[in-house]
């Protein structure tokens, strides 16, 4: 079968996707010519998705290492300890353009993709986010986009049986033709018992488990070659399905054959499948591995070596065993009803042979498939960056009625309820979630202890558009100021990185820039990056998506009973401000909603100061000082006010009054860093105050809840004076009036 | 009073009825895995939520045939008792032991909410601890909980009071907008004739402890030990 | 021997994909369609010495499996 | 006129209901059955001159909604 194969030429690898310069480099690295399969290896571990060959120069200056990181990148998930033995591992990846093509089972095989990355370290899935850009809502395509991807997710979530406890809708027409699908999971594992993906041991025994294999997802180019006859059509590569209850199977599978000590290693097949696993696993061990391809359970005849190895069929996993353990595994797998063969073993040549029906169809060195080449190319600033940024959005005119402006924005399809959606997501399996979504963190405790942990994802492209060092920044800072409103102490980060085409310089330089600014802010906040995914290539037509890291945050409360939510919790509560003044209309939801435009300057950020706001509003949760607590992010300060008295179960009204001086738009709708809103107890104030005192950040006292009304002052003007029934409903419907 | 937890593959909610019924009820409770047709050891089975084998083909309808639900007749007729939630109630339908079938919910989406369901019998194991007309909060979790039997079947349970739980209001009135997956009547649970079987879509295991925002879930057991326990441990009236 | 079986709701029972589908071909401008339903077809390649007894084989399967009769009719083809 | 389409799943793409419901009928003792898949039948009653012209529209129908062509083909009967 080998045999009939067609030659590796420069021309077949350029249409595999590998430049006249990496093929020259594998030919010097062999000392001869690859063989067809031997090309397709290549071809994908030396792709952008699997190598990082354009990002990964970038990605080093990240912070990666901490007091509590027990792994840091390089695994399938980061592991970070909290404590009492238990360990979080989690970790966040797209699925951009498998959900543009299909988006059902595009966001579907997203989530049973993250997993599977989480439950190979030995944990147990316990939270997913979905982080998710869309065009606008009102175009019927983008609608059944959202419709798709949202019902894609629900279904292998819950089917699988992990509650989606948070994540993020939003919307710019940057996304119409590239939407973002990025999906975040948390799983708890106990602090000793993590495995990794090495394939230690020679001799040890190598397992397939899980699905079968089919064409799916190969890599379109082998259409091009010539072994295609007139049963090419049958042959096709296709969409990947997903099936969640194997995927559940497989969880239950591997965790209980982890528990027999039989484990050496292990590693899903996600991108690139096969060829992924047997050189990445031999590759971190500094090992070997051959493999008889005829053994891999197959769904599909007459499958090429390359088929095989290049498949992209979901749920399934590769595992190194210990040489004696095989019956074990053997059993477990089959009390699960799944397969289980023996398909090679570790070897200690460093090479991955691959064999079919006896013959060598591939024998490379695993080290040459791991050290794909690294770029550092071009970066340069895009040439509009000054002209957008020197735009003043004082110069538009003032809204003419403020209470009208604040339900346009209350009301904008990403500012608005993303009830639609969560409600078809299982947000409480596991009996863990303590917050359920609609709050800043999903908070969900670690039974057996007396911990919970916060969780959230944030992301605002349009702040990393207009600047995309302090706009990263931000992100960082947003999703770990959520945490702590939440009452978490945030504990680490992992990053889902979307960008354009890294070729071209000025989305390379956008995406260096949001590195250092997440660098940074991670420096600051003492947050290190244990895991994440780059998506570069998200544009069509030469049209990019808005630059956009997704920041996911996990922390940890000691008192799981402590949590904070941000809606108030009843009447005659004092209202405060914590952080600073400085806000700014730049890329602001209000100047999108009202006037269409995203341009502007950000508002400075002070990452001390971040800090010390993120600190105090622990310190004030952790002591039940407050009774809500909610930051100030799209909308600016009126939003944040407003989401407190309607996002809660009962509905409550506030009466805040506002320095005078700036615009009243710029004061209500101005978006900017470090800002809380919380209510207190009149009965604390003095010791909120001291509090406040001691952490020596700005805060201001700015009125109270209580009433049916919203009622905002600036001065001695009353700008806003709103039942919060109308803002309740603008809130309620802003997304879901686009669907239904 | 002892219970197992049924696991088939695929089943999710196993381990948080495990959880409650050990560590809220601190009662005994084992794993039954779904080809064990040994029930001895055992005086209440659970059958929880998930996606047994997927819930391909129908929800519940391959679990439904199992050794596991097979044993259930000799079980129940030996006067075990059987409570199947959301999942549990699919199969319990399915396998004939419960009256009526549960189908696409009328939105065609999946729902996960809070809902309050109206106590309509009392005269049950599961509920000889509550009023009449009594409000109960509960979670649902589900994309085929539409309960369906047809006019005869309707009448026959009405008839004797086997509808046990209706979805409603907060305040217990059963209401058109009330209803989430639009069930007939309203109905979110019903038990078999003798009133040893209990099937309801909501999960009693996510209302059993003030920090899941309702404890109602407990009273369904707590109810359930006070039929079976002679310690006088259960709710008054 | 290859078996076709055709699973439908009951004629009474109201089939709501089957209107949502319906309402959503009336918005397509498909406004000719009087009436719509949505059922399952399973397609089963199976091992039977005769036509007829991979029919009754299949009828079996239908009671015991593939149908529930509350809500549920079938025909094998 | 009435016009049944059937959608189906290509061939080549993993049809989990098929592979899930044949594993339920072996376990049921239908070991005979070699190869089972899953798909939908759609039955439209529709206003149409002829039933050449039925079945142009039901085509039509495919095409923009019944069948999502990435995954699944359809016949029309
Ligand atoms: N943006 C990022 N920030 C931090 N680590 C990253 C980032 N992108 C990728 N990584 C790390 O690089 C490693 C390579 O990712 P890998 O697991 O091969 O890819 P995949 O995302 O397909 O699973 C992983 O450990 C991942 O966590
Ligand atoms: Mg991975």
């Amino acid at each position: 079968m080998t045999g009939s194969e067609p030659k590796a030429t420069p021309d077949l690898a350029r249409e595999l996707g590998l430049t006249a310069d990496e093929y020259d480099r594998i030919i010097k690295r062999l000392g001869r010519e690859p063989t067809y399969t031997e090309l397709g290896l290549f071809s994908a571990l030396w792709s952008e998705h699997c190598a990082y060959k354009h990002s990964r120069v970038f990605l080093a200056r990240l912070p990666q290492t901490g007091p509590h990181v027990l792994q840091g990148p390089g695994e399938n998930a980061g592991v970070v300890d909290i404590g009492d033995g238990w360990a979080v591992v989690f970790k966040i990846e797209s699925h951009n353009h498998p959900s543009f093509i299909e988006p059902f089972q595009g966001a579907a095989t997203g989530v049973g993709g993250i997993l599977r990355d989480i439950f190979t370290m030995g944990a147990r899935p316990i939270a997913l986010l979905d982080s998710l850009r869309f065009g606008e809502p009102d175009d019927p395509k983008t609608r059944r986009l959202i419709e798709g991807v949202v019902s894609g997710i629900s279904w292998y979530g819950n089917c699988f049986g992990c509650p989606t406890v948070g994540g993020e809708i939003a919307f710019a027409p940057e996304y119409a033709g590239n939407p973002l699908v990025n999906v975040m999971c948390v799983g708890l594992v106990r602090a000793d018992r993590i495995f990794r993906a090495r394939a230690e041991g020679v001799g040890n025994p190598v397992f397939y488990v899980g699905n079968k294999t089919g064409r799916d997802g190969i890599h379109g180019a082998t259409m091009a070659s010539s072994t295609f006859d007139e049963r090419a059509e049958e042959r096709r590569p296709t969409v990947q399905v997903g099936d969640p209850f194997t995927e559940k199977l497989l969880l239950e599978a591997c965790l209980e054959l982890m528990q027999t000590g039989a484990v050496v290693g292990i590693q899903d097949m996600g991108a690139a499948g096969l060829a992924c696993c047997t050189s990445e696993m031999p590759a971190r061990a500094g090992t070997g591995m051959e493999v008889e391809l005829s053994r891999v359970p197959r769904r599909e005849i007459e499958m090429t070596p390359y088929e095989i190895l290049l498949s992209e069929s979901q749920e399934r996993m590769l595992l190194v065993v210990a040489r004696g353990r095989e019956e074990e595994v053997r059993r477990v797998f089959a009390k699960w009803e799944l397969d289980a063969v023996e398909i090679g073993q570790v070897t200690g040549d460093g090479d991955l042979t691959v064999r079919h029906h006896g013959e060598i169809a591939a024998r490379l060195p695993v080290k040459a498939l791991a050290e794909a080449p690294r770029y550092e190319k071009p970066t340069a600033p895009p040439p509009w960056m000054a002209e957008l940024r020197a735009f003043d959005p004082l110069t538009l005119p003032e809204p003419a009625d403020y209470e009208e402006a604040l339900l346009a924005v209350l009301g904008s399809p990403t500012i608005g309820s993303k009830e639609w959606a969560f409600r078809q997501y299982d947000q409480q399996v596991g009996i863990n979630t303590l917050v359920l979504p609609g709050s800043d963190a999903a908070v969900l405790r670690v039974k057996g202890t007396r911990r919970a942990l916060a969780i959230s994802t944030d992301g605002n492209g349009r702040q990393v558009f207009l600047h995309p060092r302090r706009g990263a920044a931000m992100a960082v800072c947003e999703a770990a100021r959520n945490v702590s409103c939440a009452g978490g102490r945030p504990l680490g980060v992992t990053d889902c990185l979307n960008f354009g085409s890294p070729e071209r310089p000025e989305i390379l330089w956008q995406f260096a820039e949001a590195i250092d600014g997440l660098a940074e802010a991670c420096r600051a906040l003492d947050l290190p990056v244990v895991g994440g995914n780059v998506s570069f290539y998200n544009e069509t037509n030469g049209q990019a998506v808005l630059p956009t890291p997704i920041v996911g945050v996990v922390g940890v409360l000691e008192e799981a009973g402590r949590a904070a939510t941000q809606w108030f919790k009843g009447a005659g509560h004092r209202l405060a401000l914590l952080g600073p003044d400085a806000v700014s209309l730049g890329g602001s939801e209000y100047l999108w909603t009202l006037h269409r435009r995203l341009a502007g300057a950000l508002a400075p950020l002070d990452l001390g100061l971040e800090r010390r706001v993120q600190s105090a509003v622990q310190a004030a949760i952790g002591t039940e000082l407050v009774l809500s607590a909610h930051d100030c992010a799209e909308g600016g300060l009126a939003v944040a006010v407003a989401e407190g008295c309607v996002t809660g179960r009962e509905l409550v009204g506030g009466s805040v009054t506002l320095p005078e001086g700036a615009r009243a738009d710029l004061t209500l709708f101005g978006e900017g860093p470090s800002r809380v809103v919380v209510s207190v107890d009149p009965a604390r104030v003095l010791e909120f105050e001291g509090l406040m005192a001691e952490s020596a950040i700005p805060w201001c006292w700015i009125g109270t809840t209580g009433s049916e009304r919203l009622r905002v002052r600036c001065g001695s003007t009353t700008v806003i004076d709103a039942a919060i029934e109308s803002l309740e409903q603008a809130w309620r419907r802003g997304f879901e009036r686009h669907l239904a | 009073m002892r219970f197992g937890v049924v696991v088939f593959p695929g089943t999710w909610s196993d381990c948080d009825f495990h959880y409650v019924v050990s560590e809220v009820l601190r009662q005994p409770v084992k794993y039954i895995w779904h080809r064990d047709r040994n029930l001895d050891d055992v005086d209440c089975v659970v059958l929880p939520g998930g996606f047994s084998y997927g819930d391909y083909l129908r929800a519940g309808a391959v679990a439904g045939r199992s050794p596991v639900v097979e044993a259930l007749g000799d079980f129940v007729a030996r006067g075990g008792h059987v409570l199947g939630s959301c999942n549990g109630f699919q199969i319990l339908c399915e396998a004939g032991l419960l009256p009526g079938a549960l189908m696409r919910n009328e939105c065609l989406q999946y729902r996960c909410q809070q809902t309050h369901l109206v106590v309509e019998n009392v005269e049950t194991p599961f509920t000889r601890g509550l009023r009449v007309g009594q409000v109960l909060t509960m979670p649902i979790s589900h994309g085929e909980g539409k309960y369906y039997a047809d006019a005869g079947a309707l009448a026959k349970l009405r008839k004797n009071g086997q509808i046990v739980f209706r979805y409603a209001t907060a305040e217990g009135q059963v209401t058109r907008t009330a209803n989430p997956n639009g069930s007939l009547e309203s109905i979110a649970g019903v038990v078999n004739e003798e009133g040893t079987v209990l099937g309801l879509m909501p999960h009693p295991e996510r209302a059993a402890e003030p920090a899941m925002g309702s404890t109602d879930g407990l009273l369904i057991f707590q109810s359930l030990l006070g039929s079976l326990v002679e310690d006088g441990s259960f709710l008054k009236r | 021997m290859r078996v076709r079986v055709l699973v439908r709701l009951k004629p009474g029972i109201l089939d709501v994909q089957g209107a949502a589908v319906k309402r959503a071909l009336m918005g397509l401008g498909f406004t000719e369609v009087a009436d719509l339903r949505v059922g399952k077809v399973i397609e089963v390649e199976l091992d039977a010495p005769t036509a007829a007894q991979a029919r009754a084989r299949a009828d079996e399967m239908c009671r015991r499996l593939l149908a529930n009769p509350v809500l549920e009719e079938y025909t094998i083809e």
